[in-house]
């Protein structure tokens, strides 16, 4: 899609939603058989899988740390989620973004209960249509309880952008690609702030409005990740009583 | 690959089940585990398919751009196949550039393909000498519950059947179907003390001293084989699970991929 | 990633000035330690520029040439970052391809560059969609005395004003100065305990719970931001980063980047 | 060459070979002075040459395996044994090809005997003309014998293909460039088949003719191998008595 | 490089035969071992030889492409010259890139060809600034029994002086001879306890405390030198090699490299 | 520039040197403070700096040796430092160039005291004009000297070339991309000669000169590395007196 004239206009974006709106979200949890913890999510055009191992054993052992769990994090998109195929394996973007998002999700995991061992969360974007790390910090947070790692609070994550010099939630990609700014943020349920990226062009009392702004989707998006857990929580426990 | 994830009781298990002519889920020798494939699940590919064979879950995602042909074939578009064992799929799966095991799947996906002859290339010729269709087919493993090989395969030629070529968006003038002439299937079978079996799951791939896979096209004639594994086959075996083997695919043609 | 390089009593001595509102070295917890920019210090460079902040030492060399511009941006020069922690510059430092470490200092300083607008890329267009200049600015650690995110945004910026474009050099006319329009300046805050510091020294940045880049233009506003570390934030505390960190872009601008 | 109208013409190969007619072999046992086995093995066109270092110690050390030996199996091609320059180093293809060969020459090996060793086998294909892997088979099996590897039996490997809908025993490269269909297979001298790959278009009865082909094509290749390991040790016998 | 694999009592054995004037192989100081020289033993190669130099083994292939000049030399060739220790010619040689040892002997081969001018490089220019032909100098190592260095060398001016330039499999006219004018010879002297040996065996190498390999022309004049390992050596042990290498290269290249 | 006419006439070299003259030198030492020892040395157009760190411990520790410090160096070019930008990381040449000016310094280092350890030098071209090498082995020997690591001596290094059919000392850029040969030694003030590489084409009686020519330059940059140590050395007196 090439540049539209308007990407907002009277309080509606191209997609329909209003500035403040999220994209339909979907989340099914435990979708693996293999890993830990798993979860499925959907974010607007964003399907992103995570998975989590562990606590277990740190290969190397260097890496081990003899007081606390290692938490590693890998975000990788499939060739196939992006318009242009993306070759295989980590680039530089991939390095960043999975090193602010184990940052985001670190602070809420109690790694001094496993000395020793490897917390991995696994992050493949299946396709991707901006706000993939958000997607996946979400779909990682609700993967790590389901794996049962002991955790503080879930961590939920959503961005604010501008486009049209209007703040906007959670930008799709031809408002990513059109717009003016972009802010990812990541939240604690108590508003801790434990990932926060911004590029493009904002003004101090944007920033504070879009800070809000953020806060209130990450809310949000808080919700939906304790129904998913409570609902596939609640069907095992049904499951256990009909045995 | 996977050997050191099943204890010794568990193969014992296996083992002694087969001896009885059983398996861990009630499957006859023969006989493959559920099959499921879902197409057109990623709408940035130009074709994709999630396959469920049994545990195992793979995603193929089918992208297709213009590039250059190779010198020696001028006037023929390019198969790309490229699988990759990510570690979210299994614990035994690590991180980093391809292994033995996943270029080995990567590269017999491929052949299933292109030496079924599944992919006219000729008619992804755009200017003989310089553009052609290149026709990546990326294999994600999501989940590893045992053959992979079949699920790999199956999941190619879903993503295939229902690619497009995108030439609008590179002004090449209306999207087409990709052209398909044939549609191979892979049915990979197992051997264990003697025993033949069909359809792998992760227990029975881990405990098998050799694989084979065998690739028959719409005609019911061969296209690939790779036997894979250090304990020696047969004639005899070969034969047989040839045999089978031509049949399952056409049994799995007919009930999963009409086109 | 230093954390092993600091004693746990010199962790707890620096914790300690803290609480009584002191820096080991005597400074307000919003003063930057002393800055030296040197401009054209690499004559085979096109803008080059050696940063001395604290006992922090970076040189940053601007190489510029023609080169292909990219296909969904074809009448714009392309910026392309490199950041590098050479192991001369520290005994943590180690060989090899760039960590994560680095790559995130070469991102953060290259949004901050890209982000403001500084660069104005349209009039690095040589011939649309097939030639532009390339500008590759590579930031060389020589020394990590800690906040080398400041020393390399200061470095770029710097290098940048005094860049030419070699036009003459590659038969294109005379060489003309890099089209600049905006001076952004990265102001690194740390928190340790509660306690917001501006322009780390190495062992506050060891003991730093979590760091926050602002990236502001010359119009007092935002254009790119980076929290790194594990430790979270509150909003006032973002808020009060914020807040300081335009001030003292400002003040850094007006004393060392003068146009 | 461009493609030929027809590759055989009344039974006679574009090279003067009948259909179940291998190309001339030359062996050469012990031709390297460092390894502790070595084979130089022309096939055609095709010259390899193999080395066998071990048992001997396992680096890195976490690839041992307690009870029996580690057998590594690296088939490399020369830049210079192609017709376009070849890279060097291993691509995906020669990965494939030292897997599956590796994997026809371990059921003959006693690994049991060297738990904690390995067992390094190394190919070069010094020229290249179809069949390398076949030819680095071959050479591979006689250098384990030259090292003084236990073994049950050699392993003998060549390929059977199709062309101009007509089986042939061992392809060269124009067969091979211009073919139908080419299987490659290894065999142990009871007939039991350690390789086992095929690409092409083989109906079911062809499949079964050309098994039945090959294997005649790798018991011809096993007398001529034991024919070069028996004139070695004969040699050093003579020599030992003209001492 | 190998001294793991040469045990204390031999190295005291060499050390001592040393002292009184002799080599293990009964050879004087000055002498080589035998040489054998193959030429067109590849045919897939434009140009080959197969050196055996005492029980060292190497096979050099010469492949000749056409490619794209340098930017700075549009009118001449290319020369590449590549060398591999492939684990199969040593138990101390290793797979995965070539390591410094290996990349020394490549780059030193190189110059012996490069700087000798033995091939005129402005003859290898097809169409000036877009097409020239590119000389790869392939050195596979099969056997190391000592002294590589020379055996490497021999074996690419032996491979240059029968290769062809393969015109006419490009379309570009008839194949011609590569163009040669000089036959440059490298000589390998080794310093063990203040002696000096030509032409090292695998023992004598990795008890020898450095090397100086003195590469000369047909005119008996300088191309390329290197000494390699960390003995120094005085002005008189230098002038002693080049003099006797010059000699020794001459013999060589009169018996064995006659054009 | 483009090939002149003449690089030298009437004994004068086109940036007005005499054959025997080096071009000039500037040396700071203990220029950074992380490193244990460091030194920047400008040479003509070169600007290069040294660290070393050291003794410390080896990793990876399978390089450890037993009995003497492992030596390793590290010779990089910044990519800013020559005219077409230079790709980041270690090439061919940049290997070479570090193994042999380690083994131009390694004879001079009491290796033997520091069994297990490390000595790291590294050495970063800022700026490259022709004899990088041998101001990187200058700017080492000092750094070495700087960390306070037990020498036999110190170890000088320039080069001598032939431009015109002249010997000349300290070939800079265009001498050395135009001129007739380019020899590169290292010596310790004894007279050893730790390093020599040649190219070009030299008679033998040309080579004997121009390494007495090369030997004079290195005893002239001898004295320079002593009196910028001695400087350095005597203000730190002075300083301590003042305290």
């Amino acid at each position: 899609m090439s540049k539209p004239e308007k990407l907002i206009a009277d309080g509606v974006r191209l997609d329909g939603r209003k500035p403040d709106e999220l994209r339909p979200i979907k989340i099914k949890v435990g979708v693996l058989n293999r890993a830990d913890g798993s979860c499925y999510f959907e974010f607007g055009g964003n399907k992103v899988i995570a998975a989590v191992y562990g606590p277990r054993e740190v290969h190397p052992r260097h890496m081990q740390k003899s007081t606390s769990a290692v938490v590693r994090y890998r975000y990788n998109m499939a060739s196939f989620s992006v318009e242009e195929r993306k070759r295989p394996g980590p680039d530089r973007r991939s390095i960043e973004v999975s090193k602010v998002s184990r940052e985001a999700l670190e602070p809420v995991i109690f790694q001094e209960y496993f000395p020793r061992s490897a917390i991995d969360i696994f992050v493949e974007i299946l396709q991707a249509d901006a706000g993939t790390r958000t997607a996946g910090i979400n779909a990682a947070s609700i993967a790590l309880a389901d794996a049962g790692i002991p955790m503080k609070s879930l961590v939920s994550s959503c961005a604010v952008g501008k486009i049209d010099d209007t703040l906007v939630l959670d930008l799709n990609k031809d408002e990513d690609n059109y717009g003016q700014a972009d802010m990812p943020i990541a939240m604690t349920p108590e508003g801790n702030i434990t990932l926060l990226q911004m590029d493009g062009h904002l003004s101090r009392d944007e920033f504070r409005e879009a800070l809000e702004m953020a806060k209130k989707g990450c809310t949000a998006i808080y919700e939906m990740q304790k129904s998913a857990l409570m609902e596939k929580y609640s069907s095992q426990i049904e499951g256990d009583n009909n045995e | 690959m996977s050997n050191e994830v099943i204890s010794e009781l568990r193969k014992d298990y296996i083992y002694n089940l087969m001896i009885k002519g059983e398996r861990e889920d009630g499957r006859a020798f023969n006989q493959y585990r559920e099959i499921t494939i879902d197409t057109n699940v990623i709408d940035k590919a130009e074709g994709s398919a999630r396959v469920k064979l049994g545990d195992t879950h793979v995603v193929v995602g089918v992208k297709i751009q213009p590039g250059t042909p190779f010198p020696d074939t001028p006037d023929q578009g390019v198969i790309i196949t490229n699988l990759e064992l990510i570690p979210l799929a299994s614990p035994v799966f690590e991180a980093g550039p391809p292994r033995e095991d996943a270029i080995e799947l990567a590269r017999v996906t491929d052949r299933g393909v292109r030496e079924s002859g599944a992919l006219d290339l000729s008619k992804l010729c755009i200017t003989p000498g310089e553009k052609v269709w290149m026709v990546f087919i990326d294999v994600h493993v999501l989940d590893d519950g045992g053959n992979i090989m079949d699920a790999s395969a199956l999941g190619a030629i879903a993503a295939l059947m229902t690619a497009k070529l995108p030439a609008s968006r590179f002004g090449l003038g209306d999207d087409s179907v990709v052209p398909l002439r044939d549609v191979p299937v892979s049915v990979t079978a197992v051997e264990i003390g003697g025993s033949i079996m069909l359809d792998p799951s992760m227990d029975e791939e881990s405990i098998a001293g050799t694989k084979l896979t065998v690739t028959s096209n719409q005609a019911g004639e061969l296209s690939a084989m790779q036997k894979s594994g250090v304990h020696p086959l047969t004639t005899e075996q070969i034969n047989y699970i040839v045999d089978i083997a031509i049949e399952k695919a056409k049994e799995i043609r007919e009930k999963f991929l009409v086109i």
